[in-house]
């Protein structure tokens, strides 16, 4: 942690947090969309709608779930469908108006990767793939991007197009007949960003407390832009920091506490 | 109409070599015991459909059982990447392995239609998406109304599908609830579907009428197996051993490290061994 | 969100002139209040859709309010003909009616593809049957992959679609159980959803977490009217009113009987009244 | 009721029973199918699995549904589908051994109408239509038919084909890709039909107790064909007969119990 009084993981999750809204029914990628997502309902948008591709609808779990489909999703949720059901009638259906990804490769247009590093046939890294990626970047009303920034991660060129953000900017969406507005907002460990009104290029708008412009540089494949009123985020507030790390505590308990048991149970087995 | 059989024997009456087959889950309720048993009868020249290929998967192809996977998310889910399946991919280790791959919307689509008894599935998708560049079998269809162009995939219809259920009654009718992921789908899409269950009970008479119940004539064996869906979970009876799937990044990082863990944990293990698996997780469910 | 209506403004906020409309339910939880609310507001120019247009429908066309029926089964159930619609196509009184016919199959495919957000939906129908002859919109589209030749329909995407329900909780969410139908993917086919509801209780708490559930999000207004299915009915609350449906085909044989009965059971009556319509068939549910 | 202790609509219902087996899966319509895949449930066939359009699979009602919807049939049933996945699932998927008809209109060849009388645009008679009928026709295994003859019900050449059934005879089904069987079984109130292997021509096959050829003839309305070793259908036995009449009985009960309450309740609303 640095002199701040929190870290830059937590400054992004919090930073994310804050832009859902109560009445968003919010598509959730595991790990920091995650995270951020529950802070929210948990802080400023108790109302808010999370869904989880596993068919959980209105779920509200007490501590995070390491997969998208852990019995805790079930169990708070409003009602839980089937998968057919959750991708034909809720997301392609138009019902999500947030998708919340995140990205092992990520271009300055939103674009992101998930599949592989290297070539296709014969890739150098085999990622797991799309799964729901890319339909959530089209058929969700927006997308929001989360992930800590970093040379590798935030490349000119990603080596494949998983999911379709913004292209090759501009009206590339609507060439291709998506309505949807695609990649709206990017929260990184170091700033935020906003897609330029006509290029669709994402532009640092806002840089968290300490961060400076070299630093993002420093850490990003491509050229950064930087909005001509560059806003600082405003810090977290005791209440968000406290929110997220009770959140993590209990989360990071119920899996140590099942590692524990489980350790055990493999041996037996 | 059913039968209940014990598992080496459900398995071994249906499932061959060269099959198309599902051991579908998605993340709750993975038919853990039935690709274990599949492994100890060394069955070769599979094609492996499965949304989310995990361990399951990662297992067999590591021990070579797989001459083809199609998938839509080969991932550890939270923890990772699957390194057996990446050797395979990667390196060709221990043989290449053809992979056909989807978006989940696709799967999900694929499986839906072939419960339905249709050739192919179109939903809205793959738009942007470099999949459609590199996978054959996306195509698309214009809508004759208002011609929009979507996406379009061939059904899923496996020869065989195995399937983690909580329960069956005495007639063989098998009760998914919880997380109901693909299941139904993928047992009504296959030739051939095998249940694996918590348990048996008398009679059905007490569910909520609107349940996700397999009717007995729609499957063809069942299988009693107590904590066969174990590092999964089975909502009701056990919690999801999270432990497991981290351990097991560790397990399949190295090529003999798994063939050990296989050689000790499947191969000389029977499906009676998952039971006392699952025994530290009830209590919580 | 939701809001909490009376049922004359739920009707009023969301129903129009012209609008393409569906009272939908499949023989259980038929919206007869929001029907005979609509009737009362004397609406024109509708295009009524629904898969089994029974006494409602025939009453609406009955009192001219239609100009349109898209339906694939147009009967008294288990009665015999809607003889109201009847005089509509045969004789064009009170004015003439277009119709748009399908078979079961189409139309729930087509609700399921408008629940979808597709523009259409393929299935293996109309093989040899008329009525793709007589019906511009059955058209066919080919398999991508086997070049089986399907036939596709348009998606219904209602304006506005109103169902009867079981309950709400205080948050909005609504219950649908028993015969499901169509009423889910009535409901979020439609751009506006309107439900009236049995009941509202505190929450859905200890409800299984696989039953059929609108969240509140994705309806627009709630009403709640007891009975207001009568005469069909709400599982669990009270059955089937048999005799009324015997009854009504006596009432629409005649022109001057039916406005007489009309006038009477529905424009001089408001929606509290449907509460004691049910009572004797409450015991017996 | 004749001289032979039965009615012809009796021998109908309890000859079509007959032709159902325990592991046949029927796809039901209402009325005279209705009562003759109940009495194979409550005397033969008791592991028949009888299926609803209304989404209501394995169900067993005390008494016979007045529509295809009554909650009787929810209340009895193994699980309860909604409408799309019984369509989709269910019948388009193959697992409907017997899809069990009845008909307005009927031509030799099995072809069904129930949409009009006379001219579709203009028609005489606007009959309630398909239903479920066209696709239950073309995707069940095999087509059960019954009704009482009449030669208003069975003609030369029906109005309107609402269902195919062997279109025009012989491999008509097969020119047009239909790979199910379609008619293989026609009971009326006074003999059982066959199609002819080769033609696919209703043949009379077997003769109800007391009927004759002439009597078949009068009440059709096409040149009817015998088989050359015609049967006489076995008499109805008593535990048949006891079944059926109790099943309405019960039937009737309920229905006129309901509608005596039920005429006040309308006079009150």
């Amino acid at each position: 942690m640095s002199e701040l009084g929190f870290t830059p993981n937590e400054m992004m999750t919090i930073a994310a947090s804050r832009a859902l809204k109560g009445d968003d029914v919010c598509f959730v990628g595991i790990g920091a969309p995650s995270a951020a997502c529950n802070v929210a309902r948990l802080t400023h948008a108790p109302e808010i709608t999370l869904i989880y591709e596993s068919g959980t609808i209105g779920t509200a779990p007490d501590v995070l779930p390491l997969s998208i489909g852990d019995g805790e999703l079930c169990d708070t949720a409003i009602t839980t469908v089937s998968v057919p059901e959750m991708f034909r009638y809720w997301l392609q259906g138009g019902r999500i108006s947030i998708g919340f990804l995140g990205a092992a490769q990520l271009d300055k247009f939103g674009n992101i990767n998930t599949t592989v590093i290297g070539d296709y046939a014969h890739p150098k890294t085999r990622l797991p793939g799309g799964g729901g990626a890319p339909e959530i970047a089209t058929s969700s009303q927006e997308i929001y991007i989360t992930m800590a920034q970093s040379k590798r991660g935030m490349v000119d060129k990603i080596d494949f197009y998983t999911s379709f953000g913004h292209g090759d900017g501009g009206d590339h969406r609507q060439r291709l007949g998506i309505d949807t507005k695609g990649p709206t907002l990017l929260i990184t460990d170091l700033a935020i960003w906003k897609p330029d009104p006509a290029t669709k290029e994402f532009t640092v708008v806002s840089l968290h407390p300490g961060v400076t412009r070299e630093k993002v540089q420093e850490t990003c494949g491509w050229t950064v832009k930087f909005a001509d009123k560059l806003e600082e985020t405003p810090e977290p507030t005791q209440l968000e920091l406290q929110t997220l790390r009770d959140l993590k505590a209990r989360t990071d308990a119920a899996h140590k506490g099942e590692a524990v048991s489980a350790k055990r149970g493999s041996k037996d087995g | 109409m059913t039968k209940f059989l014990p598992l080496s024997k459900a398995v071994a009456d249906n499932l061959n070599n060269g099959d198309t087959v599902a051991f579908e889950g998605f993340t709750h309720l993975i038919p853990t015991a039935a690709a274990h048993e599949a492994i100890r009868q060394g069955f070769k020249d599979l094609t492996l459909v499965r949304m989310t290929p995990d361990l399951i998967y990662d297992q067999m192809i590591g021990m070579g059982m797989a001459r083809k996977a199609i998938f839509s998310y080969a991932g550890n889910p939270g923890v990772g990447l699957l390194r057996r399946l990446r050797d395979a991919v990667e390196n060709g280790f221990p043989h290449a392995l053809e992979i056909e791959e989807h978006s989940h919307a696709a799967m999900a689509n694929a499986y839906e239609a072939g419960a339905a008894g249709l050739p192919c599935a179109i939903f809205r998708g793959y738009r942007g998406a470099e999949l459609a560049r590199v996978n054959p079998n996306i195509k698309s269809v214009t809508c004759p109304f208002t011609g929009e162009v979507l996406a379009a995939v061939p059904s899923v219809r496996p020869d065989v599908t195995f399937i983690h259920a909580q329960k069956a009654n005495k007639r063989g009718d098998v009760l998914v609830e919880g997380i109901i992921g693909i299941q139904k789908e993928a047992a009504l899409a296959a030739r051939r579907a095998v249940v694996t269950v918590e348990e048996v009970v008398d009679n059905f008479d007490d569910l909520h009428p609107n349940l996700t119940v397999l009717p007995n004539w729609s499957v063809t064996a069942i299988s009693v197996v107590p904590g066969g869906a174990h590092p999964s979970y089975a909502h009701g009876y056990y919690i999801r051993d999270n432990a497991s799937y981290l351990e097991w990044d560790e397990i399949a990082a190295d090529r003999d490290r798994f063939r050990e863990w296989m050689q000790k944990n499947v191969i000389e293990k029977t499906a009676d061994d998952f039971s006392a698996r699952v025994e530290h997780l009830r209590n919580v469910a």
